[in-house]
């Protein structure tokens, strides 16, 4: 759990790196950033998103979208 | 894509050309989406047609003639004067201009343009009825629709907008003659912007507010820059002072208010302009048909990809709740299209920017120091004086500063608060470097033009970090 | 810190207190260099005194008569009087209070301030003229060097400055009438900002350029938008025109110009301004003493660090080459004094952005669609039309665009080209989305307060992805 997820919770990543997680089902929250502060690039992404598959992380970022199905969680 | 004889059909309907609105219909057209788009009344909604642009127009417009008239200083002599009415028909072109822009832009992206007021009939369709004494209805059904209906001005008991004695914002955008006096019942962002408007075309401006201080959600200091501004150029503040009723008087009324020991007051004025807030258009839309509520305050409740509790109702803009602004609205009908349209599109954003173009404008994005403390963070602050900025003096225009809160651990930049001149352009750098999780270093590092108002975002970054060079570090 | 009788000493001394030097100083007294600063004329050197800051003080105060003058279209009728001795009062009176500000900061920081005339004696030591006659002169022993010394305008041949036909920016920055006619030699951003303000404040003025355009570094298209705009105001040009003499007649001169097939042309006007460059002020140092040499062109050559040939002499500032810039300069001086205090600075910035403060105004920074594409890049473009935003209706003020380059391949931002009101100001974001190394993606998510100019960045980047909501997609 880097610095770059501060105690509010709060992620800090660009925005392409934010998307590219959601894209590639990473939860950006857990994962180490390597930039200053613990901030989370998209290769940090990229990579957490290959230790979390079995194998087939590679084809992983040229999927389509997950389809969005997320509901409202209160 | 006529289904029947009076009903058709479309893949996305949308209903309010707002921002909220025309912007998801644009996105969606543009993503191939088959889009409808029901607008009752004018394109653009109430930003384009009756709230930030007529209202910038107003400003921009009367700083002219008021910086011409104060530049004496700068050895320019001048005594302009204002044909109002001149200056609405040139605010009305602008806005003219943007609408047909607006309408423009949908056909050329496709999107069905349909006039008339829409109201959920069941879970698929919504009917439109169209505008004029029998000019009939019509029933679409939908796969997905878009709530974008916007808001309307909340009244104050008593003050039913009458267009006349008892103004709204809107009314106040269309005058055609210079009210010789004015009180204005709230000192909110649209109250203060039109106060000042007024109080610099000559009119006498008294502002009467319930709570204890001007343009409430932003820190003391920051609004204590616009209240001594507001104050030479003539506005009368009465704060703690609810406004309880009015009366005919004369030419004009007098508005009676009263503080927290029920002490009772009067203001003297040709007109009130009450202007406390806005609330959410929701009331009308039968939204029980749809299987949809709002909370107490008629707000629509979304998750982060502007969907509602109705997985093919999605909602955007001033419906969405809080922050009641168009460019909050414009990012919710982006990703509305976006996720209608099966991309990968989330309401994610770090913080939404605001911006008060009172003078000087106040721009503000992400958190303040206590808010960054409440979040958990230890916030270190940096502020650069207006005062210290070769830019702004030679503008003529010092008031104000440019104030950076970061984590002190990490160096992120949590959030700006500028009080300046062109505050509102200001806090577009803070407001990336907040995306991006820029640190302070990073913006130090980046070099600014010379000179510029932007040098004073550095300054203030190089001052957290203890080594602004114009400006003495604590 | 006596050295001898007459010879003290320091660690750090720093030759000329403009933007290179004085920046120098602050940063290495923050730093806890013992630090001397030698100055013979000014604090804040050309910048404050006879250049950044007096031109764009006259350029906010005449474009503050200019604006009421033009905006009968917005209602608004004057004819404001311009005093120009009132309005250069003004301007010194901003002048004193930015050079007396950057005097306190140097003391506050514990630099020493001496004033005299600086050269090289040998390879460690300076020797200081003193102002005025018998005032004697001192020597001072340093460690390290910080060669600040600046520019001075060129000269063209038969048109040496006489400060009364044939005056430099820095005499028209101090007129006390208004010329009834200008001849501007030299079409570059000295010579188009001072020719702007001249004109409007009602100067008959002609501009001649060797050159086939205005503005030539710029690209056609953002020159193309100053030079309608400088006809509209009454400029007029004429390019391709060498001057080559002058001559008395009458009131004011006659200035002859030559073009390439050798067609003399002839000019009347009260003077002229001559602004066709400037040059590198090192050849009153002595630099010999040192070990230094310059390249042809006068400049010194440094290394990322600003460091010159000589190991312990740095070099800041428009000595230290192109673009000459004030903040360019200031950044130098900042890494001079960090390199001194042996921290690991550099001069790696990825662009310096360059202002120019005509009508409108234009700001750069970075690559151009060609530079990117010689630098090896597939570069794709994205431009917003100011006609299309809302902001710039508001301001009554739409010519010009913002334009974003960026790679196709990973889209991160390389450059942008804004000719627009603020232009000035706009290019501070694009400055940090580069340095940063933000993509498209970043800059088009980022939420953009609604209405500002700064929206047309947003918009720009937008429309390099294909994606813009208010303009067209090509
Ligand atoms: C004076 C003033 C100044 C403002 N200044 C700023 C500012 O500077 N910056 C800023 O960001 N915000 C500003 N705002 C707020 C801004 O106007 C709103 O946040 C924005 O307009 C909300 O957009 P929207 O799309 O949600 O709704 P709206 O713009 O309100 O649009 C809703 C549209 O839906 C239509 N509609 C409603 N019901 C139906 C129906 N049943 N069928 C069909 N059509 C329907 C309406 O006619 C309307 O056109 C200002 C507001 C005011 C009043
Ligand atoms: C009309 C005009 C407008 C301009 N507008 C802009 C603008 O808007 N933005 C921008 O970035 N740049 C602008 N510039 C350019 C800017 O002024 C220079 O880039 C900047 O001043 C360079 O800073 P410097 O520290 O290198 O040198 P300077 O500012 O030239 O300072 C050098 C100092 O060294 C002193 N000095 C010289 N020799 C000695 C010596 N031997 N001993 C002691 N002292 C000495 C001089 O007296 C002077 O004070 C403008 C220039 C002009 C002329």
């Amino acid at each position: 759990d880097g610095s770059g997820s501060a105690s509010s919770g709060r992620v800090f990543a660009a925005p392409s790196a934010r998307r590219l997680a959601r894209e590639l089902d990473v939860d950006i929250g857990a994962v180490d950033g390597s930039g200053p502060g613990g901030r989370v690039s998209d290769t940090d992404v990229r990579a957490a998103a290959e230790s979390d598959d079995d194998g087939d992380g590679a084809s992983t970022a040229d999927e389509p979208a997950p389809k969005p199905a997320v509901e409202r969680v209160e | 894509m006529v289904v029947g004889d009076v009903t058709t059909g479309t893949e996305l309907l949308i209903i309010g050309a707002g921002p909220g609105g025309y912007v998801a219909a644009i996105r969606a057209g543009q993503l191939g989406i088959d889009t409808t788009l029901v607008e009752k009344d004018a394109y653009g909604g109430t930003c384009l047609n009756h709230g930030c642009i007529p209202s910038k127009a107003l400003i921009s417009a009367t700083d002219v003639a008021h910086d011409a008239r104060e530049a004496e200083e700068m050895g320019i002599h001048a005594d302009p004067a204002v044909d109002l009415a001149g200056m609405v028909d040139w605010k009305d072109d602008v806005v003219d201009q943007l609408t047909g822009g607006v309408e423009q832009l949908c056909k050329a992206n496709d999107v069905n343009l349909v006039e008339g007021r829409a109201e959920f009939a069941d879970e698929n369709t919504v009917r439109v009825a169209h505008g004029g004494e029998g000019q009939g209805s019509e029933s679409i059904e939908f796969e997905h629709a878009v709530v974008a209906t916007g808001s309307r001005p909340v009244e104050v008991p008593n003050f039913e907008f009458d267009g006349e004695h008892v103004i709204s914002s809107r009314d106040a955008l269309a005058l055609d003659s210079v009210p010789d006096s004015l009180v204005v019942v709230g000192a909110g962002y649209i109250g203060m912007e039109l106060a000042t408007v007024f109080a610099k075309l000559g009119t006498d401006v008294t502002v009467v507010e319930m709570l204890e201080g001007i343009l409430p959600p932003y820190e003391d200091d920051v609004s204590k820059v616009v209240r001594d501004r507001a104050e030479e150029i003539g506005i009368d503040f009465f704060f703690g002072e609810a406004a309880s009723d009015w009366e005919e008087s004369g030419d004009g009324i007098t508005v009676r208010t009263e503080n927290e020991d029920g002490e009772v007051s009067e203001f003297g004025a040709e007109k009130a302009l009450v202007a406390v807030g806005r609330a959410p258009v929701t009331d009308t839309l039968n939204l029980d048909a749809v299987g949809l509520e709002t909370d107490e305050d008629g707000f629509l409740a979304t998750d982060d990809r502007a969907r509602t509790d109705v997985e093919s109702v999605f909602a955007v803009g001033d419906v969405a709740g809080e922050p009641m602004l168009a460019h909050k609205g414009m990012k919710e009908g982006e990703v509305a299209a976006e996720v209608v349209a099966g991309e990968p599109s989330a309401l994610d954003y770090q913080s939404v920017p605001a911006a008060v173009f009172t003078d000087p404008e106040v721009g503000t994005v992400g958190m303040t120091e206590d808010e960054a403390e409440e979040a958990g963070f230890s916030p270190v602050v940096g502020q650069m004086p207006m005062q210290a900025s070769g830019r702004a003096l030679t503008l003529g225009d010092t008031g104000g500063f440019t104030r950076v809160v970061a984590d002190d651990d990490a160096g992120f930049i949590l959030g700006a608060q500028v009080v300046a001149p062109e505050a509102s352009e200001l806090i577009a750098e803070f407001g990336l470097a907040i995306e991006m999780g820029a640190t302070l270093e990073d913006v130090a590092a980046t070099i600014h033009t010379h000179p510029t108002l932007g040098e004073t975002v550095m300054e203030a970054v190089e001052n957290a970090q203890g080594k602004a060079i114009h400006t003495l570090n604590r």
